[in-house]
C-alpha cells in the first residue's frame, strides 16, 4: 500500500462565475521514503492539490470528487477532530512563501511548541526544548536562536526554522511548496541540500512543488507534470527528463536555461493556460502545443503509458516515432508564439 | 423682513446701518428670540438693522467698552438703591470706556438732580428727587424697560413655604431664607444653578447672583433688609446706627455673635472689614470703597465709619453691601481679590460644608446665628440641562428653583399639585438701550419711536408666557415710594412710532428705509 | 537605536510639540475679541479698580513680555490662576481632569473591549450575517452624534422610566467625601452608568471596524495557513494568532481614538451634566478665563501627545517587528 | 580591445545614511556621533561597451540593483563616476544630462509594478517622449510596441496593465525603454518573476534588443544559468565589490574567486543525471553597515589564507589569465601589487600607533 | 544623439521627427486619464449595494439641498405671524402630519420658525459643511503628503512635524476655540474644522507616497528624465486618489458631526440654519420635554442618515482599494 493515494481528485472554488476547477481529476500514488515533485505552470493547482491533501483549502474550495487515501485512510471522509489529528503529526508543510508562514509576533521557539503541544499534550517543557533543539542543530541553525522573532532571521534562516517546524514531529509525509523559489542560489542550494539530507535521515516522504525543472531534478525521485488542473505527465524523474513524451513537458524543459549547456536555444511556450471557470474540452493544452490537432481539440486525452511514463497525450505513442524532432526544435515553438501574436487576441 | 434668511443671510453678521447686538441662543433662549423680533419690527419701522449674535463676553465688550452697536438689550438689576445705580448709567462723567454710561447720554441737568438726590440726607426729599428723576428719564428714554421681570419662587410646596422676596435678591435673599418654613420633615433646602460657581472668596468673585445668594448666607452684614427694603436690626448684625454727622454713621454691634470657626465676633472685626476693603481698593467693593474713609471701634460695641463724602442713604448703598471678614483669617492676606479660598470662615446664618466643583456647593446651619434658618443644609447642585431640573423638582429630588428661570416650563408646571410658586415684582428688567452716539439715535423722537414699535404685550406673552410686567418705567413698583407711575406713557404700535417719526421729519424712501431729517 | 534613546527623543518631540501648541494657544487667546475682565468685573467696578484688575492679572504688559511669563510658567506646568475664581489652575485641572478621565477611561475600556472582540468573530465570520449584522451596528454607532443618542437616553430612561438619574457623578446632597470613595460607591456607578453606555456605543464602532479589517487582512497571510496545517483549533489560531496580530493597527487607533474622545468629552459632559475638564475648558474660553483655558487645553493635549507616545511603545511590544529608529 | 567604450564606472561608491530622524540627528551631532552607512556599493569599476551585454550577479543584498540605479541616475552617487562620452556625468551640464537620460533607460524586475496600474499602454509608452519633447509620438510608440512583438501595436494603445499578462507587461516595460533610443538599459532581473513559459519570449527580446539596436545592456540577475546564456562578459560582486569580471564563458567554466566558485556550484541543473559537487557555502553575507576588514568574504572562505585576508582589501587586477579580473591575495597578481608589502605596512602602523597610545590596545586601524 | 549615427541601428532612423499630423492631444489624454479612473472607480463603488443606497441618499440630499427654495414651505428664519394681529407669533404650532390644523408639516419651533422648513435648509448647511471641509482636507492632505512623500527629507520633516502638531490639538476643543476667536459663523466652523481635520490625510496620503516613490514605474519615470511635478500629478496622484476619495468621505462625515457637536455646545451659526442649531435651539426650549419630538427627532435622522452613508461609501471605497479586504 502507497503512503499517498490521490484518485480523481477534483478540488473546485467558488467564484463569481462558477466553480473554477483548479484541480480536475488528479491521480497519483506516493510510496514511502519517495520524493515526487510536482511542477507545472503557475496557476495550475499545484498549491491547491497540497492544500486539499493536508485539508486547509480556505472556504471558497471544496473537494467536489475523488479520494485522498493516507495509510490506508480516506481523508475526505474523516471527521474534523480526526483531520486535524493528522496534521503535523503524518502530514506537515512548508509554505509556498515560508518568509511570511511564521507568525511574526511569536517567537520560532513558542511556534515550534505550539505545535508538539497540540499533539502531544503530555509533553514536558524540558522535552519539547530538546525537540526544538535538536531540529535547529538539523536544518543547520543555531539553537540559541530559537528565541528570536522571525523577523530577526534573514529570509533563508526562516525557510530553515519553517524546515525545523515542519520536521519535528517527524511527520511521514511533509509537502514543501516552492521551498526554495524566494531565495537566491546559495541560499536555495543550501536549503535543498538540507532537505535531501534530513530526509534521508528521517525517510519521510515528500511532495516538493514547485516551477523550477531543476529543483525537480535535483530532489525528486519521480515527477508529476500538471498543466491546467490536470496531470499531462508522470514518471521517474530520469525518464522525464531525458525522454518526455508530452509535449508540455518538452517545452517546459527547454524553456529552462541550463548553466552546462550554451549552445540551446530556449524556447517559449506561447499564450496562456486555458481559463479554469470554463475549460475547453480536448486536451487542455491544445490550444497552446504546436503539434495540436483537430482531435486534439475534441477529445480529452486518457493515460498512454510508455517507458514508464504516464502521459496524457494523444499523441504519446507517435511522439517517439515521428514528433519528437519536431518537437525539440526551438523554431517549431517560436513560430506559433510569433503567429499567436500576430493573430491577436 | 429681517431674519427672514438662513438663504439671504452671508453668515457675516450684520451687514445693516444699525446693529442689534444679541446673546446667543444657547445663553438666554427667550430673550434671544425677543430681541429678534424686536429687530423685525425696526425693519419694519424701516430700519436697516442687523443682528449680531454675540457670546457673552464680546457682547459685553462690544456694547461697554467699544460702544460699536446700536442697540443693546439684556437684564439689568436694579439693587436696592435706584439712583445709585441710575447716575452709575446715565451720569455725563461716566461716558468713558467700560465706566457705566455705555448709552452715551449726557444731559447736565440729571447729572446735578442726582447728585443732589445722593447728598440728601431726608428720604421724603429723596422720594421727591427720584420721581423728577423718573420722569425725565422716562421722557428722554435714554433706556427703555421692556418688561419688568417678576421674581419667583418656585418650589416643591410639600418640603418648604412661606416665601418673603425681598427687594434686591428677591426669593434668595437673607430675608427668604430665615423665614422659610420646611414641611413633610424635610430639612434640607435644595436648590440647583446650571453653572458651577467660580470661587469661595467673598471678596473676589464677581457680582453674579449665584454669588452674592451664598456669600449672603456665608456672611453678616452690618444691615440687613427685610422685605419691605427697610433696614432691620432685629435680622441685622447692627442692632442700632446712627447718623453722627454728613459723614459719619456709627454701628451699635451685637457682642454676643462669634465666627462658624467658634471665634468671638468683635467690633475689631466690623472696623478691620471696612477698612481693609477699602485700602485694599478691593475691586468688587470699589463704588462703596468711594465713599469709605476709615472705621474706627468706638468701644466694644460700637463702630463709626467716616465717609469720605457723603452718601446719604449708607445703609443701603454701604452697610447692606460690605460683608463682615474675620480678621483673624484675614489680616495677613495680601491682595484680598485674589485669594484663593477654599473654606471660607464667616458668621451667617449658614456655614461652608463641602463645594465639590461643578458638581455641587453645600452649607450647613450655623445654630449660634441671631437669625436662624429653619433648615439644616442648604445645597446647590450644578444642572446645566434645563428640562432636568423640573423632573427633580417635581419629585423632590430639589425642593427650590433659584435661578427664577421664566419659560414654558414654568407654564407648564406651575399649576403641579406638587409645585408652588410666589411671584414679585422685582426692580429688575429686560432694557432697551440705543447707542446715542451713533447718529440719529441721538435724536429724542427717534428714540420714543422704536420705543413705541417694541412689542412689549406679544414678548411677554408670548416668549414670556406672560409672567413678567411690559416695561413703563425704569424705577420699578418694587421700590415702593420712590417709585411713580406718573411718567411718559409709550404706545406699542407702528402706526405711533410712524406718524412720530413723521412729526419729526423723518422720510422713507422707495425701498422704505427710514431717513433722518436733512437739516438738523 | 535603543528603546532608551526611543523614549529621550520623543520626549524631546514632546516638549517641542507642546510649545508649540501653547504658543499658538497663546495666541489665540490674545486675538479673542472681548476682554477677560468682563466677566470678572461687577457693573459697579470703577475704572480704576478696573485697570488694578487688569494690572494684576498681567494683561497691561506688552505681547511679548505676557508670552516670556506664559513660557517661563509654562515650564514650571504653572498655568497660573482663575481670572474667576483665583484658583489655581493646577487645582482646577486636579478637580477636573480625573472625572474626565473616570468616565472616558471606563467607557473606552468597555468599548475596546467589546468592540475587539466582535471585530474579530466578524473577521473571522466573513460574509456571514453576524458579521452583517455587527458591521451595520457599529456604522450605525458611530454615525449618531453622542450627545443626540446622550438626550434621547435621558429623556426616556432618565426623565420617562425613572431608572437612571438625571445629572451630575452622584445623588443630589451627597457630595463631600474624597473622590476614591465616591468612586467606589454604588451611587457612582449608577450615574456613570448611562453616560458610560452612551459612550461606549460609539466608541465601540471604530475598533470593531478596524478589528475586522485588520483580521480579514490578517487571515490572508500565509502564516495563518500553516497555523491550520499545524492542525491547531480553530478558537487557537482566532484568538492566538489572527487576532492578537490583527491587533497591531488598533493600538495606533486607539491612541488617536482616545485622545478624540478625550478632547471631545465636552459634549456627553453637557448633556449628563458630568463636571470633567471639557465643559471647564469651554466655560473658560466662553468667558476669556485664559489661565484656566490655557490650562485645560494643554492638559487635553498633553494626555493626546502623551497616548500616542504610549500607544508607540505599547506597539513595540506587541510587535517585536518595531524597532526604535 | 577596441576602443568602444560607452560608459566607464570608475570606482563608483554609494551609501546610504541608515535612516534616522531629525531629534536623532540633533542628539547624534550634540554627542558627536557618527552617523552610520549602508555600503551599498563600495568601489566597482568596469567599462561597458559598445553593443556588448554585461552580466552583474552575485547574492541578494550584494548591491547589484544599487549600481544598476546608479548607472541611470537613479542615485547620485558617493563618490567616483560615471563617464559617458568622455563627459563626467558629475560635472555634466543639465543639457547633457538630459541627453544622457535619453540614452540610459531601465527596465525593472516586477513587471506589476513597474508599470503605472493608471495608465493606458499608449500614455505609458509615450511618457519618455513626452518628457523630452520628442515629435512623431504615435508612430514611434507603434514602432516600439512593434519591436516588442505587441502585435498588432493599435489593439494596445488604450488597454490598461491589469488587463495583461506578465510577459505581455514587461514588453511593455522594454518597449518604454526602447522608445527614445536609448545607447544602454540596465536590465534589472527582468524575467525573474515572469512564468516559466513566458520567459524565453522576453528573454529573445532582449537578445535581439542588442542585435538590432546595437544596444548595450546591463544585465543584472543571481541567475547564472541566465546570465550564462545572454551574457558577453560577467562581474560577480560581493558586499558592494566586485570580485572577479571577465568574458561569461571563462567565469562559468574556469572560476577563479572562491566566491564565484561557490556561487557557480550552487546552481540547480535541470538535468538528473549531472551530479553536482556541492559545496556549501557557509555562513551570510556580512554586515553592510560595520563592513569587516580585509576582504569582505573572509569568513565565509574555504580558502581563508590568514592574515593577509583580514587586514588588506584585495584589488581587482587581472592574475592568472589575461581576461578575467580577480580580488583575491591566493593568487598572484599579474600586476605586479604585493598585498605582504601592505600588511606589513600596516602591522608597522599599527605598532606606532600603539606605542604612541600604549594603553589604548583597543585602537583598531580603519580599513579605508 | 551622437550615439545613433554611429551604429547606425535604430528602428527609427526611418520617422520624419518633424512631420506630427496624427498626434494625440496631451491634454486630451491627461483628462481621459483622470476620467478613466474615475469612472474605474465609480463602477466599483456603485457594485455594492449599502454603497448604492448611501450615494442615492447623498444625491438625494444634494437634490433638497440645490431645491431648498422650492421645497421648503416657509423662508426657515422667518417668524410665523398670526394673520389679524400682526406681531403676534403661532405658538409652538403642532405639525400637520399629527392631524394638526396649522398648515406646518412638521410643525413649529418655539420661536414660530417653520420645522420642516429649517430641515430643508439645514440640508444645505450640512453639505455645505461636509462638501467643503471634505474637499479641502482631502485636497491639502494629499497635497501635503503626496509632497512630503515625494520629497522627503527636510520638507516631509517639517510638514510631518506640522502634522505631530496638529495631531496634539485635541479636535472638538481646538474647533471651539477657534471659533471663538474667529466668530461663530458657518465659514469659521468649516475653516475650523479643515485647519485641524487634513492632518490624517495628510499622514495616510505620505506613506502612500513614500512607498509609490519607489515603486519601479516611478523609477522608470525618473529614468526617462521626468520632473518632479510630472511624477506628483501623473505617477503619484492617480494612485492615491482612492485614499484621498476615502478620507474624503470619510471627511464629510466627521465634518457633519463635528458641526453638529460645535452647534449642540452653542457656537453654531445663529444666522444660519443648520441640523445642529436645530437640535440645539430644540434643546434650548427643552422640547423633548414637552414631548416636542417632531422637532428633536428629524434633525438627528437627518444627521444620522448623511453620516452613515458618508461612512459607507467611504468603507465601500476602503474594501475595493484594499483587496485583502475583499
Ligand atoms: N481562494 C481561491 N478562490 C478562487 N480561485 C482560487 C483560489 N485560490 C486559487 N484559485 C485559483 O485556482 C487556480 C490554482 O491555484 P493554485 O494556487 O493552486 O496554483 P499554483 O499552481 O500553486 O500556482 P503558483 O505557481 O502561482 O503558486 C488558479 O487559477 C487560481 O486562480
Ligand atoms: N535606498 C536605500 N536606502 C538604504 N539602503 C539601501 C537602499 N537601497 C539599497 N539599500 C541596501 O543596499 C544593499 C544593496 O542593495 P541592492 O538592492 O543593490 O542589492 P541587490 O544586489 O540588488 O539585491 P537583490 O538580489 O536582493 O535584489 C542592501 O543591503 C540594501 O538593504
Ligand atoms: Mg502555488
Ligand atoms: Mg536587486
Amino acid at each position: 500500500m502507497s503512503l499517498l493515494e490521490v484518485n480523481d481528485l477534483e478540488v473546485y472554488y467558488e467564484t463569481e462565475d462558477g466553480p473554477a476547477q483548479a484541480v480536475d481529476g488528479v491521480s497519483f500514488e506516493l510510496e514511502e521514503g519517495e520524493n515526487l515533485g510536482i511542477v507545472g505552470e503557475s496557476g495550475c493547482g499545484k498549491t491547491t492539490l497540497a492544500k486539499a491533501i493536508i485539508g486547509i483549502l480556505p472556504d471558497a474550495g471544496y473537494i467536489n470528487d475523488g479520494s485522498i487515501g493516507f495509510k490506508g485512510d480516506d481523508l475526505t471522509e474523516l471527521s474534523g477532530p480526526e483531520r486535524r489529528r493528522l496534521k503535523w503529526e503524518e502530514i506537515s508543510m512548508i509554505a509556498q512563501s515560508a518568509m511570511n508562514s511564521l507568525d511574526p509576533v511569536y517567537t520560532i521557539r513558542e511556534q515550534i511548541v505550539e505545535a508538539v503541544e497540540t499533539h502531544r499534550p503530555g509533553t514536558g517543557r524540558i522535552e519539547s526544548d530538546q525537540m526544538v533543539t535538536e531540529m535547529f542543530e538539523l536544518v543547520g541553525l543555531d539553537p540559541d536562536r530559537a528565541d528570536d522573532y522571525p523577523h530577526q532571521f534573514s529570509g533563508g534562516m526562516r525557510q530553515r526554522a519553517m524546515i525545523a517546524m515542519a520536521l519535528v514531529l517527524e511527520p511521514s509525509l511533509m509537502l514543501a511548496d516552492e521551498p526554495t523559489t524566494a531565495l537566491d542560489v546559495i541560499m536555495q542550494d543550501q536549503i535543498l541540500k538540507r532537505i535531501n539530507s534530513i530526509q534521508e535521515e528521517i525517510n519521510s516522504s515528500m511532495l516538493v512543488i514547485t516551477h523550477d525543472v531543476s529543483v525537480v531534478a535535483e530532489t525528486c525521485d519521480r515527477v508529476l507534470v500538471m498543466y491546467a488542473g490536470k496531470v499531462a505527465e508522470e514518471g521517474p524523474v530520469e525518464e522525464i527528463f531525458n525522454q518526455p513524451y508530452h509535449p508540455y513537458t518538452i517545452g517546459l524543459k527547454r524553456a529552462f536555461p541550463n548553466i552546462r549547456m550554451t549552445d540551446q536555444d530556449l524556447l517559449s511556450i506561447s499564450g496562456y493556460p486555458p481559463e479554469l471557470v470554463d475549460p475547453p474540452q480536448g486536451c487542455r493544452f491544445a490550444e497552446r502545443c504546436p503539434m495540436a490537432t483537430e482531435r486534439c481539440r475534441e477529445e480529452e486525452p486518457e493515460a498512454h503509458y510508455v517507458n514508464g511514463l504516464r502521459s496524457y497525450c494523444h499523441y504519446t505513442d507517435d511522439i517517439d516515432t515521428e514528433l519528437r524532432p519536431y518537437a525539440d526544435d526551438a523554431r517549431t515553438w517560436n513560430q506559433t508564439a510569433a503567429a499567436q501574436n500576430m493573430g491577436g487576441d | 423682513a429681517g431674519g427672514g434668511g438662513g438663504d439671504t443671510s452671508d453668515g457675516a453678521g450684520s451687514e445693516g446701518a444699525y446693529t442689534y447686538v444679541n446673546n446667543a441662543q444657547s445663553y438666554n433662549p427667550p430673550r434671544h428670540d425677543a430681541i429678534n423680533v424686536i429687530a423685525d419690527q425696526f425693519s419694519e419701522l424701516g430700519l436697516d438693522v442687523g443682528v449680531d449674535v454675540l457670546e457673552w463676553g464680546t457682547l459685553f465688550s462690544r456694547v461697554s467698552e467699544e460702544y460699536d452697536y446700536s442697540f443693546a438689550t439684556w437684564h439689568t438689576f436694579f439693587v436696592s438703591e435706584p439712583v445709585t445705580e441710575l447716575n452709575n448709567l446715565f451720569n455725563s462723567a461716566n461716558t468713558d470706556p467700560g465706566q457705566g454710561n455705555y448709552s452715551g447720554y449726557e444731559n447736565p441737568d440729571l447729572d446735578e438732580m442726582m447728585a443732589n438726590y445722593l447728598a440728601e440726607p431726608d428720604e421724603n426729599t429723596r422720594i421727591e428727587q427720584c420721581h423728577e428723576i423718573q420722569r425725565l428719564l422716562m421722557d428722554e428714554v435714554p433706556m427703555m424697560p421692556i418688561t419688568q421681570m417678576p421674581q419667583a419662587a418656585i418650589y416643591n410646596s410639600n418640603q418648604v413655604g412661606n416665601w418673603q422676596a425681598d427687594l434686591a435678591n428677591g426669593f434668595n435673599s437673607y430675608w427668604t431664607m430665615i423665614n422659610l418654613e420646611m414641611k413633610g420633615g424635610e430639612n434640607t433646602l435644595k436648590g440647583y444653578w446650571p453653572e458651577t460657581l467660580s470661587t469661595m472668596n467673598v471678596l473676589g468673585h464677581n457680582d453674579e447672583s449665584k454669588h452674592v445668594y451664598q456669600f449672603n448666607m456665608l456672611y453678616d452684614f452690618l444691615v440687613q433688609l427685610n422685605n419691605e427694603a427697610g433696614p432691620d436690626p432685629e435680622v441685622s448684625l447692627a442692632t442700632d446706627w446712627e447718623r453722627v454727622d454728613e459723614t459719619t454713621m456709627e454701628y451699635t454691634i451685637r457682642t454676643d455673635h462669634s465666627w462658624h470657626d467658634g471665634e468671638d465676633l468683635t467690633a475689631e472685626d466690623v472696623a478691620f472689614s471696612y477698612n481693609y476693603i477699602s485700602e485694599n481698593e478691593v475691586p468688587l467693593y470699589s463704588t462703596q470703597s468711594e465713599y469709605i474713609d476709615t472705621a474706627e471701634v468706638v468701644d466694644q460695641e460700637t463702630v463709626r465709619i467716616n465717609m469720605a463724602e457723603p452718601l446719604g442713604p449708607f445703609n443701603l448703598g454701604v452697610a447692606n453691601l460690605i460683608p463682615i471678614i474675620p480678621e483673624h483669617m484675614w489680616a495677613d492676606r495680601e491682595n484680598p481679590s485674589q485669594q484663593n479660598i477654599q473654606e471660607p470662615v464667616g458668621s451667617g446664618p449658614m456655614m461652608f460644608e463641602y463645594w465639590e466643583q461643578g458638581s455641587e456647593f453645600a452649607m450647613t446651619r450655623f445654630d449660634e446665628h441671631f437669625a436662624p434658618v429653619s433648615f439644616e443644609r442648604r445645597f446647590w447642585r450644578v444642572i446645566p440641562e434645563a428640562s432636568t431640573v423640573w423632573e427633580n423638582l417635581i419629585n423632590g429630588d430639589l425642593n427650590y428653583e433659584p435661578f427664577g428661570r421664566i419659560d414654558r416650563s414654568l407654564d407648564q408646571n406651575q399649576d403641579n399639585e406638587n409645585i408652588g410658586t410666589t411671584f414679585q415684582t422685582a426692580p429688575t428688567f429686560w432694557m432697551f438701550t440705543p447707542n446715542e452716539r451713533q447718529e440719529p439715535l441721538g435724536d429724542k423722537q427717534l428714540r420714543k419711536a422704536l420705543v413705541e414699535a417694541i412689542p412689549r404685550t406679544p414678548i411677554v406673552d408670548q416668549i414670556l408666557f406672560g409672567f413678567p410686567e411690559t416695561g413703563s418705567n425704569i424705577v420699578s413698583s418694587a421700590f415702593g415710594d420712590l417709585h411713580t407711575e406718573d411718567v411718559t406713557e409709550y404706545e406699542e404700535s407702528q402706526e405711533a412710532a410712524r406718524s412720530r417719526l413723521e412729526e419729526a421729519g423723518y422720510t422713507w424712501d422707495d425701498n422704505d428705509t427710514l431717513q433722518a431729517p436733512s437739516d438738523d | 537605536m535603543g528603546k532608551a534613546n526611543f523614549i529621550i527623543r520623543r520626549t524631546i518631540q514632546l516638549v517641542v510639540t507642546l510649545w508649540a501648541v501653547g504658543t499658538v494657544l497663546f495666541g489665540l487667546f490674545r486675538l479673542m475679541p472681548g476682554d477677560p475682565t468682563s466677566y470678572v468685573v461687577s457693573s459697579q467696578m470703577t475704572q480704576e479698580a478696573r485697570q488694578q484688575l487688569i494690572a494684576s492679572y498681567g494683561l497691561d504688559q506688552p505681547l511679548h513680555i505676557q508670552y516670556i511669563k506664559f513660557l517661563e510658567n509654562l515650564i514650571v506646568l504653572e498655568f497660573g490662576q482663575s481670572f474667576h475664581s483665583n484658583e489655581p489652575v493646577t487645582d482646577i485641572i486636579v478637580t477636573y481632569l480625573p472625572n474626565t478621565l473616570v468616565l472616558m477611561l471606563t467607557a473606552f475600556i468597555a468599548a475596546y473591549l467589546i468592540g475587539i472582540t466582535l471585530g474579530v468573530l466578524s473577521g473571522w465570520y466573513r460574509g456571514s450575517r453576524f458579521e452583517r449584522s455587527t458591521v451595520i451596528t457599529a456604522l450605525v454607532a458611530r454615525s449618531v452624534p453622542t450627545f443626540y443618542v446622550g438626550l434621547i437616553v435621558l429623556w426616556i430612561f432618565g426623565a420617562g422610566l425613572g431608572v437612571i438619574p438625571m445629572s451630575g457623578m452622584s445623588d443630589l446632597g451627597t457630595g463631600g467625601g474624597s473622590f476614591l470613595e465616591m468612586m467606589f460607591s454604588l451611587d457612582f456607578l449608577h450615574h456613570l452608568l448611562a453616560p458610560a453606555l452612551v459612550l461606549g456605543f460609539y466608541f465601540m464602532g471604530y475598533p470593531l471596524l478596524i478589528m475586522r479589517s485588520s483580521m480579514l487582512e490578517v487571515l490572508s497571510e500565509d502564516f495563518i495557513d500553516v497555523c491550520r496545517a499545524k492542525g491547531l483549533k480553530e478558537r487557537t489560531i482566532m484568538f492566538k494568532h489572527a487576532a492578537r496580530n490583527a491587533l497591531l493597527p488598533i493600538v495606533t487607533a486607539a491612541a488617536i481614538a482616545l485622545g478624540y474622545a478625550v478632547g471631545g468629552s465636552v459634549l456627553i459632559e453637557t448633556v449628563f451634566a458630568w463636571p470633567g475638564i471639557g465643559r471647564e475648558m469651554v466655560r473658560a474660553v466662553l468667558r476669556r478665563d485664559f489661565p484656566v483655558a490655557q490650562g485645560t487645553f494643554m492638559v487635553l493635549a498633553t494626555t493626546i501627545i502623551f497616548l500616542n507616545f504610549v500607544a508607540d511603545l505599547a506597539y513595540g511590544y506587541l510587535d517585536p517587528r518595531v524597532t526604535y529608529d | 580591445m577596441k576602443n568602444d567604450v560607452l560608459l566607464e564606472v570608475d570606482d563608483l561608491k554609494k551609501h546610504f545614511k541608515v535612516n534616522q530622524g531629525w531629534i536623532a540627528s540633533l542628539m547624534q551631532s550634540v554627542s558627536g556621533g557618527e552617523p552610520e552607512y549602508v555600503h551599498a556599493v563600495d568601489g566597482v569599476s568596469f567599462n561597458l561597451h559598445a553593443g556588448e551585454t554585461l552580466g552583474l550577479a552575485g547574492e541578494s543584498g550584494c548591491g547589484k540593483t544599487t549600481t544598476g540605479m546608479s548607472l541611470v541616475k537613479l542615485h547620485e552617487p558617493t563618490a567616483g563616476d560615471i563617464v559617458y562620452n568622455d563627459k563626467e556625468l558629475s560635472k555634466a551640464t543639465d543639457a547633457e544630462l538630459k541627453e544622457f537620460r535619453q540614452n540610459a533607460q531601465m527596465i525593472f524586475q516586477d513587471p506589476f509594478e513597474s508599470l503605472n496600474p493608471r495608465m493606458t499602454v499608449y500614455d505609458i509608452v509615450a511618457e519618455p517622449l513626452r518628457i523630452h519633447d520628442i515629435r512623431n509620438e504615435t508612430a514611434r510608440v507603434q514602432r516600439a510596441l512593434e519591436f516588442a512583438e505587441l502585435l498588432p501595436a493599435e489593439q494596445y494603445f488604450d488597454q490598461y496593465p491589469h488587463e495583461l499578462s506578465g510577459g505581455q507587461r514587461q514588453r511593455i516595460a522594454i518597449a518604454r525603454a526602447l522608445v527614445l533610443d536609448p545607447d544602454f538599459i540596465v536590465a534589472d532581473e527582468p524575467v525573474s518573476m515572469l512564468d516559466v513559459s513566458l520567459r524565453a519570449g522576453v528573454l529573445s527580446l532582449l537578445d535581439r534588443m542588442t542585435d538590432e539596436f546595437g544596444l548595450s545592456v546591463v544585465y543584472i540577475s543571481h541567475d547564472l544559468s541566465l546570465l550564462r546564456h545572454m551574457c558577453d562578459r560577467l562581474a560577480i560582486m560581493y558586499m558592494g565589490k566586485i570580485v572577479e569580471k571577465g568574458p561569461t564563458d571563462q567565469i562559468i567554466e574556469n572560476p577563479q574567486h572562491p566566491y564565484t566558485q561557490a556561487l557557480i556550484n550552487a546552481v540547480p541543473v535541470p538535468d538528473p543525471d549531472v551530479g553536482r559537487e556541492r559545496v556549501e557555502l557557509q555562513g551570510e553575507v556580512g554586515d553592510v553597515i560595520d563592513i569587516p576588514t580585509g576582504c569582505r568574504f573572509k569568513a565565509r572562505c574555504p580558502e581563508y589564507i590568514g592574515d593577509v585576508c583580514d587586514k588588506v582589501v584585495p584589488p581587482l587586477e587581472q592574475k592568472v589569465n589575461a581576461e578575467q579580473d580577480i580580488a583575491c591575495h591566493i593568487y598572484e597578481s599579474a600586476e605586479g601589487y604585493d598585498p605582504y608589502e601592505q600588511l606589513a605596512d600596516e602591522r608597522q602602523e599599527r605598532n606606532v600607533d600603539a606605542s604612541d597610545t600604549s594603553d589604548d590596545t583597543e585602537s583598531v586601524s580603519a580599513d579605508d | 544623439m551622437a550615439q545613433e549615427e554611429q551604429t547606425g541601428r535604430s528602428i527609427f532612423t526611418d520617422l520624419d521627427d518633424s512631420s506630427s499630423s496624427k498626434e494625440i492631444s496631451k491634454w486630451q489624454r491627461t483628462a481621459r486619464l483622470w476620467r478613466e479612473t474615475l469612472r474605474d472607480h465609480w463602477g466599483k463603488l456603485t457594485d455594492e449595494l449599502s454603497v448604492k443606497l448611501s450615494l442615492i441618499t447623498v444625491a438625494a440630499f444634494v437634490l433638497i439641498a440645490i431645491f431648498a427654495p422650492f421645497i421648503a414651505t416657509h423662508p426657515p428664519l422667518q417668524r410665523q405671524y398670526q394673520s389679524d394681529a400682526g406681531i403676534i407669533m403661532d405658538k409652538w404650532a403642532e405639525p400637520a402630519i399629527l392631524g394638526a390644523d396649522t398648515g406646518y408639516i412638521l410643525g413649529t419651533t418655539a420661536e414660530g420658525f417653520d420645522i420642516f422648513s429649517q430641515l430643508v435648509y439645514g440640508t444645505r448647511a450640512a453639505l455645505m459643511v461636509g462638501l467643503i471641509a471634505a474637499v479641502f482636507t482631502a485636497g491639502i492632505g494629499t497635497l501635503v503628503g503626496l509632497i512630503a512623500g515625494y520629497y522627503g527629507g527636510k520638507v516631509d520633516d517639517a510638514l510631518m512635524r506640522l502634522v505631530d502638531f496638529l495631531y496634539g490639538m485635541p479636535l472638538l476643543p481646538t474647533v471651539i476655540v477657534l471659533v471663538a476667536v474667529l466668530g461663530p459663523n458657518l465659514w469659521n466652523i468649516i475653516f475650523a474644522l479643515i485647519v485641524l481635520q487634513w492632518r490624517s490625510t495628510a499622514r495616510v496620503i505620505r506613506s502612500q507616497a513614500l512607498s509609490l516613490r519607489e515603486r519601479p514605474f516611478v523609477k522608470a519615470a525618473e529614468v526617462a528624465g521626468a520632473g518632479d511635478w510630472h511624477i506628483i500629478s501623473r505617477h503619484l496622484a492617480p494612485n492615491v486618489l482612492p485614499m484621498t476619495f476615502l478620507y474624503g468621505s470619510f471627511g464629510i462625515a466627521w465634518a457633519i458631526l463635528a458641526e453638529a457637536g460645535v452647534s449642540f455646545i452653542g457656537l453654531g451659526d445663529p444666522n444660519t440654519v443648520s441640523w445642529g442649531t436645530m437640535l440645539q435651539a430644540s434643546r434650548a426650549y427643552s422640547a423633548l420635554e414637552f414631548g416636542a419630538w417632531w422637532w428633536f427627532v428629524p434633525p438627528g435622522i437627518c444627521i444620522g442618515l448623511l453620516v452613515i452613508s458618508g461612512f459607507l461609501i467611504g468603507r465601500g471605497y476602503e474594501e475595493i482599494t484594499n483587496p485583502k479586504l475583499q
